[in-house]
């Protein structure tokens, strides 16, 4: 009578199909490292338009790459850079400086304000930071309202709901108990905002192992678990590898071309090469090359 | 080998300036990124400071006993998780930002005459921007909770120093005067020092405008006003920027700058 | 040795009950101190749910390959945790209350016509209760939050059952009608079932209104009547709440209810 | 030149003295586990009156007892029992009832808003549950107000702000790098919350045991640490040993002695044998005794 827990493992495009145009989509990580490639790349490979993405609370170059590809429609940031790579990313500042892009400005701590309203179930959470800022100016669905027992002015920054969240872990079970190594940066929280989750993982690691350490498991139950080895590359994936220099710099190459000239033209091949040639994620990687791959190495 | 305090670069000048804001037993967050603040950092920590918690790469830790620093450049690279004592999840800097940091320092696109900073970009239009910047990160929350902040730019010209900035992300002095916080209705220490490759700037008791503290070896006043877009305001006496000991000069050379990242 | 579905207790009739009120793949917060709701959710989770994640003692965790239950009655209790998939940080509930449980389990000191329950005291003024209760834990937050929540008591009588509370602690339908909760500005589902000892009520669609549902083997519908404090709404057909079939009976009482809590 | 890290560790006098007349204390653990039971009796043996005491998120018998013994003006609650010992702790009731005491009325989720609010800086936070209840009623701190964005009705939950929280916990370095066995209930939130902290641990251990594991490492910095075993006693202390029932029972049967019949005597015998005339923790201990210590095994 029993039956058995119900994996949650899913492959690459079930994952793909659950993003739909016009989501607010959370995509996690940071700066360069933990990014859920293999649906990143879904989302250009499947034409996915006017989506709202809250990006990393640093975000980096996997939005770039999805401003570059057409796919965003509003961002939600707080910084659009690659750190020692690049310290502005070359398609966020076109498309800002063009406004092509809608931009949810604002700096981490409104950032966390916003979805943990979310998770919540807020309309919106207060902050102090940011009065005598021009945040409410350049982001007018941020208001200054009085506390209602002090009086004293305080912001109120508004709930952001993903429909659903994507995060990069070192390993999940088959059930969804999500582990992280390294920190996990902001990843809980945005899985605690958004309404599902899809876990993109280096492994799918038994239940038991997962008993070993509960207090590692960083994400108490996703919706859905993508097995991807290699799959932040070009970013880090911490415990496995570090990022992909030579390729977050090709990339940023081509987008410097476009940013200064207005030459698409190296992007186009950088897409056509990495994302819509590569039919499946071990394409991808067959396109970046084992010895690329094992190259990455932390040590 | 030993330095001799005649030979030091202009960014190990900062450093050692920097490394003198720090007080012991404080929380102190080391950005990645910036080199001369973070060796200024690690400087006051190996030499006055060992009870320092160092937030760096969202773990905190204690590097006293490390006779000499790995390199690392990055706010999201695991390999200085080996010298974590505690993990930090990241939203977590949003449930304290005092537990991340008792003082902090800030870059700006912009920064005015009162200590108020900028870095969401430049233009009169926010959805036109001429130079979009890549926007606030921490910076407005923890410039606002911080006991104290310092500024710190890579370049002293006029397109940074303005009179007014375009947008501000971060409040300084506000529109001028000791209480100028206050009146925001925010806490804080504000900006003390503001440290540029020309010069130390700190702001008048009572305006909080900003006024020339030192000049680097080498470097005028007549050259500071050139390249400030702002009235500064001049001391009748400006000292020099006081130089690195040897002891100092060494330590960041041989225990924390080792691939010199200082001395280009 | 095989129970049989003539002999059981009233308390394992109401953990059968609440067992059909678990559904595969939710999260259910497993109220330690309550034995009644605690078997009849793991019962659920046994027999029908293998998927559910069990919130217990801080932990995350799924039990369906634990062939008996060892006993656990307390919330802080940290030998549950060697079942541990994940811990929970208390205050973390107060971040996503969803993400602890989907539905819920509520008692109270009084419970009134509408479902709302009252956990902080009776008398009139609060400052000089005549009785004053333990608090409201966190029932407030949860009932709030979750799909939908059941009442669940360990007796039935006029001094729960009353017209209107002294103090609400836990609103269910408000002040009646199916619109009560929204025009609160609360959302999830109220309270669907009210268990007692006698009795299983629900809830009249349109005015909300406590609805005797099913009367236990041997009970009385004049019974439930003469022990309510409010006027009940009375089908004119009142059934009798579904006795456990053998293998709920079975499955309670070799690998849930090793003690014979729910036989006492 | 360089000096030493400083250690963190203090003896119970000194830690005592941090602990002043008319202070805002929280006090950690969760009903009957993990209450840091030597400055509890501090508290006691020092007289110290008119706390406001911000008990567990769910209280227990340690808050109790400093009804019972006099020491608490203010008490900010969501549960007063002892699970299976006692459904409402008889002290509390009592006091309640003859409106001898002040009670910040709150659930758990408001309770989480108030220490939230004071770790962000904020005059208070917003909370939806508890529309509809008592609450406002009874606890006119607590506001109603409209959501600065959407209108909606919302709670204003005000911030408090301990200006101490004492922590107990299974380990700390010598730098109050505080580790907890099991998920460390809600004390993080009152660390985050309060002005300073202590930790009172099982064990201090050395700065590379804590570097091991640096994910456990729960309060990444108190502010003194007192290393007390057996410190939690009559209360559990996960990881070493379980709550002392036969104790707990003697002191509720006291209480119960004053409830039912205002009888104090019990109560009094309990006070003097076990908290005024132990001069020190190692007394308490010789009190209570060694047999009675290492029943308290966990399997």
């Amino acid at each position: 009578m029993i039956s058995e827990r119900k994996s949650l493992v899913i492959d690459e495009s079930t994952a793909g199909g659950m993003i739909r145009d016009g989501m607010t989509i959370a995509i996690g990580g940071f700066i360069n490292s933990s990014h859920p490639m293999v649906l990143v790349r879904q989302i250009i490979q499947r034409g996915i338009k006017n989506l709202t993405v809250v990006g990393a609370a640093s975000g980096g170059p996997d939005l770039d790459l999805l401003i570059a590809a057409g796919c965003i429609k509003k961002l939600v940031t707080t910084y659009m850079g690659a750190e020692h790579f690049c310290p502005i990313t070359p398609f966020f500042r076109t498309a800002a400086q063009r406004g092509e892009l809608e931009i949810f400005e604002c700096d981490e701590g409104m950032f966390y304000c916003a979805l943990r309203a979310a998770a919540q179930g807020l309309p919106s959470t207060p902050w102090k930071a940011g009065l005598g800022t021009s945040f409410p100016e350049v982001n007018p669905e941020i208001k200054v309202y009085s506390d209602p027992i002090t009086g004293e002015p305080v912001l109120a920054i508004p709930a952001i709901v993903p429909d659903l969240a994507i995060i990069y872990a070192a390993h999940s079970d088959a059930y969804g108990n999500v582990q992280h190594i390294g920190t996990g940066f902001g990843d809980r929280a945005m899985w605690r905002a958004a309404k599902r989750t899809i876990a993109q993982v280096e492994r799918v690691i038994p239940n038991e192992e997962v008993r070993k350490n509960p207090l590692a498991t960083s994400l108490y139950g996703v919706d859905a678990v993508l097995r991807a080895p290699y799959g932040a590359h070009p970013f880090a994936g911490p415990g496995y590898y570090i990022e992909d220099g030579i390729h977050i710099r090709e990339f940023i190459a081509a987008g410097n071309a476009y940013a200064k000239n207005n030459d698409r033209r190296p992007f186009e091949e950088y897409l056509q090469k990495y994302i819509l040639s590569p039919k499946t994620h071990e394409d991808y990687l067959e396109v970046v090359g084992i010895r690329r791959l094992v190259s990455l190495h932390e040590h | 080998m030993t330095s001799t305090a005649a030979s030091f670069t202009t960014k190990e000048l900062m450093a050692t300036f920097i490394s003198h804001q720090v007080r012991d037993g404080e929380r102190v967050a080391v950005g990645a990124g910036l080199h001369v603040p973070r060796a200024g950092i690690l400087l006051a920590h190996m030499l006055r400071c060992p009870n320092v918690r160092l937030y760096l790469a969202m773990t905190f830790t204690n590097l006293i006993k490390e006779p000499k620093m790995e390199p690392f450049y990055t706010t999201y690279d695991i390999r200085p998780t080996k010298w974590a004592e505690a993990y930090v999840f990241h939203e977590d800097f949003q449930e304290k930002p005092r537990f991340i940091s008792d003082t902090f320092v800030v870059g700006g696109l912009q920064i005015d005459k009162f200590g108020n900073s900028n870095l969401i970009g430049v233009g009169k239009d926010f959805k036109h921007l001429t130079f979009r910047g890549p926007g606030a990160v921490g910076t407005t929350s923890m410039a606002h909770y911080v006991d104290r902040y310092y500024l710190f730019v890579q370049s002293h010209d006029k397109r940074i120093f303005v009179d007014k900035c375009d947008f501000i992300s971060t409040v300084g002095w506000g529109q001028g005067g000791a209480d100028s916080r206050k009146k925001l209705g925010i806490p804080g220490g504000g900006p003390v020092y503001c440290i540029t490759p020309l010069c130390v700037m700190d702001f008048e008791e009572k305006s909080k405008h900003m006024r020339l503290y030192s000049v680097h070896p080498g470097v005028t006043v007549q050259q500071v006003v050139e390249n400030t877009g702002f009235e500064l305001i001049i001391p009748s006496n400006v000292p020099e920027t006081p130089a690195p000991t040897d002891e100092e000069l060494r330590t960041l050379r041989e225990r924390i700058d080792l691939e010199g990242m200082l001395r280009k």
